[in-house]
């Protein structure tokens, strides 16, 4: 089936929502911005062909409001809406809603978005799809006995874990089956005199993780092809602040049989638009599925660079019922690419730094991306996300990347608010950084000199 | 939090008002579990306006929101006087509860709170909108039928 | 021969100048820049380590002004020079000096330069390297009969050109020998009666001929590779407005033809460095070679974009006497580029429009470059060229790059003075452009409508 | 061109006048075969600065040219009576004509236009510069052996 989309309400704001107005317009798809009363002065509004005020501030009166979003689209006669990501884009009751209203949601069905939103069925539809899991029992361990034919199936080490906690308490990392014992019998005292809840159970402890996702793009044809990986492995309390696409730690055989896993995956349950699966990658190559998103990622752009895909286009395609519209074999990966997160934020303390932007110089030349709502004399709000500019190099080698991410970040000189340019530049120069060699404790062990 | 006996700390706004001023920020919001701040400014030399240009072609709802997509100007209020009674939601305004009714109000006529002063349809909702005030309609600004956004002036009123 | 380059004196100004530098900062080597009077304020000075400033506003007096360059070499220690294009990038004298001073000019050697800006030289050089050239007769043409015979050795159609003129005057196509002596006749008496000298010559006639460059790296080890050619046929008065790469009229076997001619040239004459060979290109796919260009282009961008190269570090490697660092068989050729020259110009009577930016909106995201030394505030100085940016896309596409450019010239707002982005829009939506069929006339015939 | 038997066209420059107005231009200046206008204005607000970084590392010859290299500034010159004698070549700057040679000038000598102040070297040469004003030198602004670029004042002179 084959549906014309001449207009899209982009339900969203900031850089994604300049990013999905750029491609319609390339598109020739007319576009309504729709924002709050604090965003008027952004640039979605500004290069958007119509724009419809939906609320107050607070995210939840506007950008959240679903009567107010599906509305505009009414007034304006958008006859599809992208919702970026963040806000409604994972949203089931949203896509059903726009559904029902003959809205095109550019995004897969709404019971895909349920289903991958749903940790525990989302594990089990993976698992029959033949995707691996990190092996472990999401049952409590009751007996010492259970524990150790657990552990021995999965296999050392193993982490135990508080079924009611977080925190470090009632978690006790075991190598070895001696350890066993003893270790679940402190960890269920533990836990017991932390939560009032002695249950703990036991999963695949992976020393030092890496977060690799790989891009998918799928139609309602069942055609779906994978862009490879990005590496997302640079976290601060799992916030990603830097990817890369492709990852220093995944070969051309690791790409082709993560992406091979995850293509199969989405023909098994029928998904459509583009979407990431999330894995954990540990220093044997093994992986294991931790999540699905079904919408565009923020590092999308990292893929672009060394695809020349632009996936906007490609969810827009799919969306229109139309052909995904190349073969796995014509996705080439050239070069590297990186992008570094620029948020309004401490770049020591972390802590949001909202306030009138008094100067901001655009990085140009070869190989340089920016992706930004930001301008001079614009004002950071601060009600929504800190992120202000996505700041993304391309260059023939990683090695190159860097060096051209460093001058990037030189150039980008944004003066009113605190940003975290510091802190990338810093990331830049770390050698664990630069040999490739980290894991999701890289921050954890990073160490910020002023 | 305030220093003894007194209901708030004047240290504390003086070196806010200095960051303000230091930064030639024209408006200025703060709020933390302790306090709300504001400071407004005008402007006295308009910087280069936001490098934008206005949007590429005259919009569909434009006629319903010139201020909302047009670029950073102060508008010229002609009606600054009067309360605005605005549109508390996203839709289609129409004046009269149906085609052949009579519209809830007209030009002159005397409002109070409770009264109901038009219809925004909003998802195939008929909702009612309140005056929310009283006094006495002298401006209607939206035509019947025509697409309302969030906080659009519908009526104006004298009180 | 291998040396050590650690501080670069960039011997120019505005976009070059900034685009050499920023390649310097992802080398790790210090640039120095010099500046007139009139240029302090610019970008290429703020963003360099050092800068000196050289002399007052003109030209001849500042960046044409070979003692005081080397001079600011001298005090600044630095040891090389990049002299960019235009100014000094083609003087053989420049180049001696340098050399002789000990400090390395990026660029080949003085004496490939002076034979090469030698036209007749270079013709000769060119055709002994097996290099076509266009067929015709430098010498004077007496009579009737030597008209006819070298007419028929070179093939209909030909053009008479009177050998002292110019302007249309004393010239006549030539489509068959019937017409040969009418109108030969014709053309003497119309070149005496116009410069008093009746001599005329033959060459071949183009009918619609494109204007097709080669990129080559050649380092002092006799490696010589090219990186395909652009596109540069549309201009005006000689004057390149946009360029591409790929050109839509080249296929695969014909730039593999086209550069083993420029990579075997090269490997003759002791090339090194980057260079161009400027070819005319006729409707039967022939190639006669025009000139070459010793030096970066305006255009490099374009070939950077789909090749993933870096022209500028290309040459400062090779300058150290490096090794050019890939084969030919590694150099593909990614999707296609547009380069628009943005100019400080009426967009369609072409007077210069100096002066101050006040407003200047950096378009971003994917596909998108822009190389320049503009910002807002920036004046652009009435003493110089007078293109202020250049807007460049990549995307999977010829048609997909058209739709980008369109977006980015939309995106790239520039006030308070006149540009040529609205001839650029012009030029995007013409039927001709779109279908890639066009030869140097295109400017001629093509209507601007306001 | 001007109207007849006017020297300009008051209605042409009112519309530039207005143009500049308008626009909030603090500098403008146009230029063509017929007529060249430049108009100023004091800007009441300084607008944002250039969005330009310093140069990351102090420059080598950053003592040589302070105003050069840094951000745009007004410089504070303490010197604004005096006359300066200014490099009209890049080079190195000596006092002397020789190392063991006293310089050709020190504080409190008495120049006239011919006077050698002293020589800048540029490739090899040694070029002597002459102080092209009379007067007393009453400061040296650049030390003795020290590069100096086009237009770097070397000598305060004083009248």
């Amino acid at each position: 089936m084959s549906r014309k989309i001449q207009k899209i309400l982009v339900a969203n704001r900031g850089e994604i929502a300049c990013r999905i107005i750029w491609t319609c317009k390339e598109m020739g798809i007319k576009t309504v911005a729709v924002h709050s009363e604090a965003d008027r002065e952004s640039l979605h509004v500004k290069f958007a062909d119509e724009a419809v005020c939906i609320g107050p501030a607070p995210s939840a009166q506007s950008y959240l409001n679903i009567p107010a979003i599906i509305s505009a689209a009414e007034i304006t006669d958008a006859d599809a809406i992208h919702p970026g990501y963040g806000f409604l884009a994972e949203s089931a009751t949203f896509a059903k809603i726009c559904e029902d209203c003959n809205i095109k949601f550019i995004g897969p069905r709404p019971d895909v978005i349920a289903m991958m939103g749903d940790k525990v069925e989302a594990r089990r539809t993976m698992t029959a799809a033949g995707v691996p899991i990190l092996p472990g029992s999401p049952d409590p361990i009751e007996s010492a006995e259970e524990a150790k034919a657990l552990a021995l199936k999965i296999g050392f080490p193993v982490i135990i874990k508080a079924a009611a906690g977080g925190g470090g308490r009632g978690m006790r990392i075991v190598r070895s089956a001696d350890e066993l014992a003893s270790n679940l019998e402190t960890a269920q005292t533990e836990a017991l005199a932390a939560f009032k809840n002695g249950s703990v159970y036991i999963e695949r402890y992976v020393e030092r993780p890496r977060h690799i996702e790989i891009q998918v793009l799928a139609d309602e044809h069942n055609n779906v092809i994978h862009l490879g990986e990005r590496e997302c492995t640079i976290q601060r309390r799992h916030q990603k602040l830097l990817e890369e696409a492709p990852s220093p730690a995944i070969s051309k055989e690791l790409r082709d049989k993560m992406g091979a896993v995850a293509v199969k995956a989405c023909k098994e349950i029928g998904y459509s638009s583009a979407g990431t699966f999330e894995f954990l990658l540990d220093e044997d190559d093994q992986f294991y599925f931790m999540e699905m998103n079904t919408r565009i990622q923020v590092e999308h752009p990292v893929t672009e660079m060394v695809t020349l895909a632009d996936i906007v286009r490609n969810q827009i395609v799919i969306a229109t019922g139309k052909d995904v519209g190349y073969t796995q074999d014509e996705v080439q990966i050239s070069g590297h690419s990186i992008e570094c997160r620029i948020n309004a934020e401490d770049p020591v303390k972390f802590t949001p730094s909202p306030g009138r932007i008094t100067a901001f110089n655009f990085p140009g030349g070869p190989g340089v991306r920016v992706d930004t709502a930001a301008y001079p004399g614009y004002v950071v709000p601060p009600y929504y996300d800190s992120m202000i500019a996505k700041l993304i190099v391309h260059a023939r080698t990683r090695e190159l990347a860097i060096a051209r991410m460093e001058r990037a970040l030189e150039m980008m000189v944004i003066e009113g608010i605190k940003t975290t340019i510091p802190l990338h530049q810093r990331i830049m120069a770390d050698e664990n950084f630069r040999r490739g060699t980290f894991s999701t404790k890289f921050m954890e062990e990073f160490k910020y000199e002023v | 939090m305030a220093a003894e006996g007194r209901s708030f700390d004047m240290d504390e706004l003086q070196s806010l008002a200095a960051l303000v001023n230091e930064h030639g920020f024209t408006d200025f919001e703060f709020e933390n579990e302790n306090i709300r701040v504001k400071m407004s400014k005008a402007a006295t030399v308009v910087a280069a306006p936001p490098m934008i240009a206005a949007p590429a072609a005259p919009v569909q709802a434009a006629a319903a929101k010139p201020a909302a997509a047009s670029a950073p100007e102060v508008p010229v209020d002609d009606d600054a006087d009067l309360h605005k009674i605005t549109s508390p939601i996203v839709g289609t305004f129409y004046r009269a509860p149906g085609p052949d009714k009579p519209p809830y109000v007209s030009e002159g006529a005397a409002v109070s709170a409770e009264t109901v002063v038009c219809i925004v349809e909003a998802m195939k909702l008929m909702n009612e909108i309140q005056a929310e005030t009283s006094g006495t309609i002298v401006k209607i600004y939206v035509q019947d039928g025509q697409p309302v956004e969030y906080g659009q002036p519908l009526f104006g009123v004298k009180g």
